[in-house]
């Protein structure tokens, strides 16, 4: 297969088409896994083949995007969680004639890069929805738990929380591969300072750690969380966690691919320069019966 | 001194042959590492009842004939038989539950644990049945303690890392095992080495002790005076090779420490040390005598 | 010949409390006593019959695991699929159990028996190979990190069991691995987890087959000198395999503890922890070139770790410092251990 | 007497290809040379110039860690803290140019001092306490990973750098650490990062003072029988404390290289690494209890540790398998790497 | 034997003083670890020109003594006075600066590492100056050979590691480093433990020789036969306690001899030798020689 310089359709054999889908995902993430799924059922449908990998590391994942350019791939969808970190490698894809389409985080900076267009919600948009909806819910303590030290987009989660919440808000480091751990943590938070009355969590495996966390304790905070699982919504159901937001990963990897196949196949520059959001959504008790069946199936 | 044969589990030959049988037998035996030929076409026998001595120069290969024997190393020419059985000995725990016992000249302790724990490694007493044996640790003690001080070693404590104590007691915690668990043979590396006199005089006792129990003795040494008296038959190993093997009916002391010594490149040093000690030194007479 | 004098002249003087401060614990335990006596000064809840349960049920699982990893240090090898094991063994039951509708019972047996295998395959290649243990595990702690997701994903199609608590029997099993009991009558007085109870066992066990039995002996041989152990005729095979067995199966135990407790697995599960036993384990007074340590040691390692980790949160200082604080700890608290422990020696 | 004989009847025969083959990294570039032929025969990509210079450009930095982490294996210790340090000094460049607007070179040479002073504590906590090197870095490790998150956040409100190449002079520290170059004319064609030759340099210099000096002696000496080597006069505490600050200043080196081949750094760089560099380090030919080992092998295990990890992605497989592929790779590599060495020993 | 200055680095007091001269002096010394006490009250000196036997059973504490000579141990009591200064030696290398060097009971030898290296450690030859200085690897590696040449040890490769070599070898190798590189004061521990009868002749008269040079040696020994020849004084050691200081003139071979093994309690083992071995065993003779 070409280059894919040219945008005229010298390629309608969609089956020679490849695309690289590199993310800055940590080993194992959910949130990722749906992205990743998603990105895949595209493949699937349009017949194209999609190889996805992910580093969180700027320097590796500047590492496999050159490694995608050298392999001639047809297209690359990039998460931009460090853009000064990826502008070197993301300029010489595009210099090399491979189109981007950026998602996720990064959307500040895709035009300038080169890339399509952006597809997602930033950390800060899902983060200014949270706080704004716990705010309105009355919440005037929470704690925010991170369950990866240091990761750029979890840290962006919680500061932007806080920019709308307007109460105390703080953060708590947890370690995410040890659920126990992370339940003891929540709850040894909880009973020092009993007047916290919301746990943020950025992940759904850490709230129900969280619901755990809250009965051991005794304590009357309430959960919300970021990402959705099977448990998350029979825990909405049930009443143990007030909300989660839905960033819809799924949709963040199938338009991802989808953008890059309209470009291969049509032309098109889906987004005309301006970038797409994917989220957010709110799930609640009320459409959590309309979800769980998507949930279930690992797409949501 | 008692022993229960529940102390010695490892060791399922505990009956000593009949005097003069051939217990183990080695066939044109050799051992390389890697490109190192260690040893190589040595031939002997050791005979229940009988004390072997095998001697030589530093490095020719003493160390690596008695590993062969102890299975600590497995030869990589020749045949070695026990009782007549072609075998290849795979571990020492092999060796030591066919009755074979050795003293190595690394002494084979292990540094960090206690001397008692050291002393019975490998063939604990227990007490108890099921799932609740357990160490009989107090009868492990008394009997190291006591063992020891047979020896002439009066230990502060047996509860002292091993690595704590000066060379001779280590050497001697090795030793006092090896005879306290020798079934049929026992095999002695320069044990005697870092010993005082009358340490050593309590080895050679051992030695002949074991001897008339009716137990095979590999014994090397440097010391001539040790060899002789003990030894039954003499072995001489130079670089790597068999000078032969000797029975002490058809040799003297001074022939024998001559031969160790390597005869005629003797002879200089001798004539060196005369000069350089006085020709009344004992020791430059005793080589004097050594070269004849 | 005499055997024993009474009174030895070159020996200045023993007590039974001196003989006691030479274990290889007593740093460690003065360590822990420490860092308890400060948080329960300085925080309201660490003290507390809640605070304690917390910071006692997260030592709990850390611990069984670094006790198991201590015997196995002790023998002079590193297992750092210990930490994977435990995801994996919760992993198969959930999957079996959520997708495959099997037996929990079955699904535990069956997950026990895959963990002494993988121990097994640990020990062999390690003996066999002649290669140091720490690259061995490092490929079976990769290779099962990547089962461990891939698999699950491809099983049930996403990376963390889902509804476990609805399948049949789960409370039978919950009872026995993942129960709580009410300290004060209530939940909110705190809540005393059974993996407790199976950590003081373990312990325990731990600590008499090191210190009583035959096999004990031959743990601290193999790790202290290998050679000579052999050479006096340890069955050094037998013991290093058995070792990483037993490392397995405790990540067994602490698998089926993690899975009951929290009704979940994920798979990234125990990836990491692997190095948090050693910790505990070195803290312990386990010396890492093997042939010395306990198994108390190892459990006050955990506890130490628990109660820093807890007690930093209780104490509310800022997060951000979390690890700054958690590394000056642990410095405290080796410092004071080896400080005690040269005492001990000087003055034994 | 004579001196020596021209030919010996006690050795078997000797050859000087069986010289060469007596090196501990031999297994390590034969495992090199299978894993490369591997990947050149089954991808399309992996053998070509664009995907060779991406391969090199991941096995350069974590190579020259690997190096300086083998010196310091060689000489008996760990550092658990040589990754964490990667990341303090790029963020000490990063937060001093763009936060408060130092000339980029000056923050280089502070950033430089802060390692050495790290490399210099750890080396005097480990000489003064008797403590474990595993246990003293880990705590180092734990602050710094601490520092750097709460540091960063405290200073500049964000976790990573962003904004560096503003900055005058960047271009000048970018010619040095972060340059490429073009290898068929063009980008296209793959670009060789500057960071290979550094890597080439550092490799060089260590086995130059490994093997022909007199500090290189004492490394060995010192890894492989302390108390032998002060016994015989060797200056133990300066050759450690100088060892820890050569892995401390390695670790400034890759800082530096990060830094300014992404112009960003966040706060979580080089977490996790210092595994990667000992396991790369004992890949090529290190003993984990010291006194053995080359850098050229340590080079090689970065070599074999990147090409896998690049090959895995040109083969397209599955990333969810990724690890299991990694760890399947890494015990080929190493058991492949063991069985030539005994060959070699063998055969010498 | 060629020697260069510049190969021995550490040494900065090179000159031997003249003979008589007190180099070392202890005064009370004691050594205890934790509660044990090896060493306590021993008073004596070393002096250029005069071979200083220490004399003692195993265990006596006689290592002990020599590694606070050595600066390995630092003494827990009492004074150590080197040319009249009290001084504390608080690492091996301050003592070799004063041209002290030592052959430790357990040899010092890095196991892992070449011969030559080792034989070098801690004192390497180096060529070309600043930066470039390097090790003249050549020049080394002929050295180590040609003094174990001149031991009657003839290696096969001195790039062998050292831990393959013999027990007996190995000890040559500590022992020719520390007579290669001793400027002032030799300490030998049990040297000849180890060697064989011709090595031991070769040691002995290296330690005649260094005694001519001047230099102040001590040696200990288990072996009266190797003590008395080249001994000027004799310091027997029992149970950690210094039982005298006796110069040759006031002592026999046998009187020597009697003391190191323990007089009266060696009389009960001739006697059971000699029931044992016979009485004409020139072993039991010896014992029966001892206890007069
Ligand atoms: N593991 C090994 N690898 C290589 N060479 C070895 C090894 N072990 C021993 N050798 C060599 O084999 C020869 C014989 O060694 P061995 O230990 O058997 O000698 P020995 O007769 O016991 O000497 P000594 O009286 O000094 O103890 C020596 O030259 C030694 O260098
Ligand atoms: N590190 C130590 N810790 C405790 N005790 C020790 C230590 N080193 C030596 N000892 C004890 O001190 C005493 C004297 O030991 P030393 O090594 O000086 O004896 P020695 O006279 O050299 O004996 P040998 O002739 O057997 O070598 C011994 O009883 C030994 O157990
Ligand atoms: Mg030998
Ligand atoms: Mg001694």
């Amino acid at each position: 297969s070409g280059t894919g310089k040219d945008d005229d359709a010298t390629k309608d054999n969609a089956k020679d088409l490849k695309y690289a889908v590199i993310t800055h995902s940590g080993p194992g993430d959910a949130f990722w896994d749906r992205v990743k799924s998603g990105a895949e059922k595209a493949g699937d449908d349009y017949g194209v083949a999609i190889k996805y990998s992910a580093d969180p590391d700027p320097a590796q994942q500047s590492q496999l995007i050159d490694s995608a350019v050298a392999d001639k791939y047809d297209g690359i969808v990039v998460s931009m969680a460090n853009p000064d970190g990826l502008e070197e490698a993301i300029k010489k894809a595009v210099a090399a004639g491979v189109p981007v389409v950026t998602i996720n985080s990064g959307v500040d900076r895709f035009k300038e890069f080169g890339a399509i267009t952006h597809i997602g919600q930033t950390e800060t948009i899902a983060g200014e929805a949270v706080g704004e909806r716990l705010k309105a819910d009355g919440a005037k303590n929470a704690i925010c738990v991170i369950q990866e030290a240091g990761n750029v987009g979890l840290e962006e989660r919680c500061k932007a929380v806080a920019e709308t919440f307007g109460g105390k808000i703080s953060n708590l480091q947890v370690d995410g591969t040890d659920d126990s751990a992370v339940q003891a943590t929540i709850t040894s938070k909880l009973q020092t300072d009993k007047s916290i009355d919301t746990v943020l969590t950025l992940g759904g495996q850490y709230a129900i750690d969280a619901v755990g966390s809250i009965e051991e304790s005794g304590s009357s905070a309430k959960v919300a969380t970021f990402d959705l699982s099977e448990d998350v919504i029979k825990n909405i159901q049930d009443g143990k966690i007030e909300f989660a937001v839905d960033q819809q990963p799924y949709v963040q990897g199938f338009l991802g691919v989808t953008t890059l196949y309209l470009k291969d196949i049509n032309g098109n520059d889906v987004g005309g320069g301006q970038p797409v959001n994917s989220g957010p959504a709110f799930i609640t008790k009320e459409n959590a019966d309309a979800v769980l069946k998507f949930a279930a199936n690992g797409t949501r | 001194m008692s022993r229960k044969t529940a102390t010695k589990p490892v060791t399922t030959a505990a009956v000593p042959a009949a005097p003069g049988t051939v217990v183990i037998e080695v066939k044109d035996i050799g051992k390389r590492y890697g490109n190192i030929i260690a040893l190589s076409d040595v031939s002997t026998s050791v005979r229940a009842g009988e004390v072997t001595c095998v001697l030589g120069d530093n490095g020719a290969g003493k160390s690596t004939f008695i590993k062969i024997l102890a299975g600590a190393h497995e030869h990589t020419d020749g045949e070695l038989l026990i009782d007549g059985e072609p075998t290849t000995l795979s571990s020492p725990r092999a060796a030591l539950e066919l009755g074979i016992a050795t003293v190595y000249q690394d002494l084979a302790v292990v540094p960090l644990m206690p001397v008692w724990r050291n002393f019975f490694l490998g063939s604990e007493i227990t007490k108890g049945a099921g799932p609740f044996r357990k160490l009989d640790v107090d009868e492990m003690k008394r009997i190291s303690k006591s063992e020891l001080a047979a020896m002439g070693i009066d230990l502060r404590d047996v509860d002292q890392p091993i690595g704590t104590l000066s060379g001779g007691e280590r050497q001697c915690v090795a030793i006092a095992r090896a005879v306290y668990f020798g079934a049929r043979v026992l095999i002695l590396d320069e044990p005697t080495a870092a010993l005082g006199v009358k340490q050593s005089g309590v080895v050679l006792r051992y030695i002949a002790k074991a001897r008339d129990r009716g137990l095979g003795v590999v014994f090397i040494t440097h010391n001539p005076h040790h060899a002789y008296p003990v030894g039954d038959r003499f072995m001489l190993l130079r670089r790597g090779k068999s000078m032969g093997d000797f029975p002490k009916s058809e040799m003297t002391l001074d022939e024998l420490t001559s031969m160790m010594a390597g005869g005629a490149e003797l002879e200089s040093l001798a004539h060196e040390l005369e000069s350089t000690l006085g020709a009344d030194s004992p020791l430059a007479q005793e080589m004097k005598a050594e070269v004849q | 010949m005499a055997t024993a004098t009474a009174v030895d002249e070159r020996i200045a003087r023993t007590s039974t409390l001196t003989k006691l401060m030479k274990r290889p614990e007593i740093g460690a335990l003065a360590a822990a006593i420490v860092i308890f006596a400060f948080f329960a000064v300085t925080t309201d809840t660490f003290a507390r019959s809640q605070g304690a349960a917390t910071w006692l049920s997260g030592a709990s699982t850390i611990g069984i695991m670094a006790v198991a990893v201590a015997l196995l240090m002790i023998g002079g090898e590193f297992d750092l699929s210990a930490g994977a094991i435990t995801g994996t063994t919760g992993l198969v039951v959930g999957i079996l159990t959520t997708e495959y509708g099997l037996n929990v019972w079955a699904a535990i047996f069956v997950s026990l028996a895959i963990a002494l295998l993988i121990g097994m395959v640990n020990g062999i290649l390690v003996m066999r190979t002649g290669l140091p243990s720490f690259i061995v595990t490092l490929g079976t702690f990769f290779v099962l990190q990547g089962v461990n997701l891939a698999g699950t994903k491809a099983l049930i199609g996403q990376v963390a069991i889902q509804g476990l608590s609805n399948v049949p029997f789960y409370d039978q099993a919950k009872a026995i691995f993942g129960d709580a009991i009410d300290i004060n009558g209530s939940a909110a007085g705190g809540q005393l987890r059974i993996s407790v109870f199976w950590w003081i066992g373990v312990t325990a066990l731990a600590t008499w087959v090191l210190l009583r039995t035959r096999v004990g002996n031959w743990i601290f041989a193999v790790g202290g000198a290998q050679t000579s152990a052999r050479q006096v005729g340890v069955p050094v095979f037998k013991t290093k395999v058995g070792l990483f067995m037993t490392t397995a199966g405790a990540g067994w135990l602490v698998g089926m503890l993690l899975v009951f407790r929290t009704s979940t697995v994920q798979a990234g599960t125990g990836v990491g922890q692997e190095f948090i036993y050693i910790i505990c384990a070195v803290v312990g007074g386990c010396l890492m070139t093997g042939g010395y340590g306990s198994a108390i040691g190892a459990a006050f390692g955990a506890l130490i770790y628990s109660m820093v980790n807890s007690g930093i949160v209780y104490s509310g200082w800022e997060n951000d410092w979390l690890f700054t604080f958690l590394g000056v700890m642990l410095l405290v608290a080796v410092l004071l251990n080896e400080w005690v422990r040269k005492r001990a020696e000087l003055a034994r």
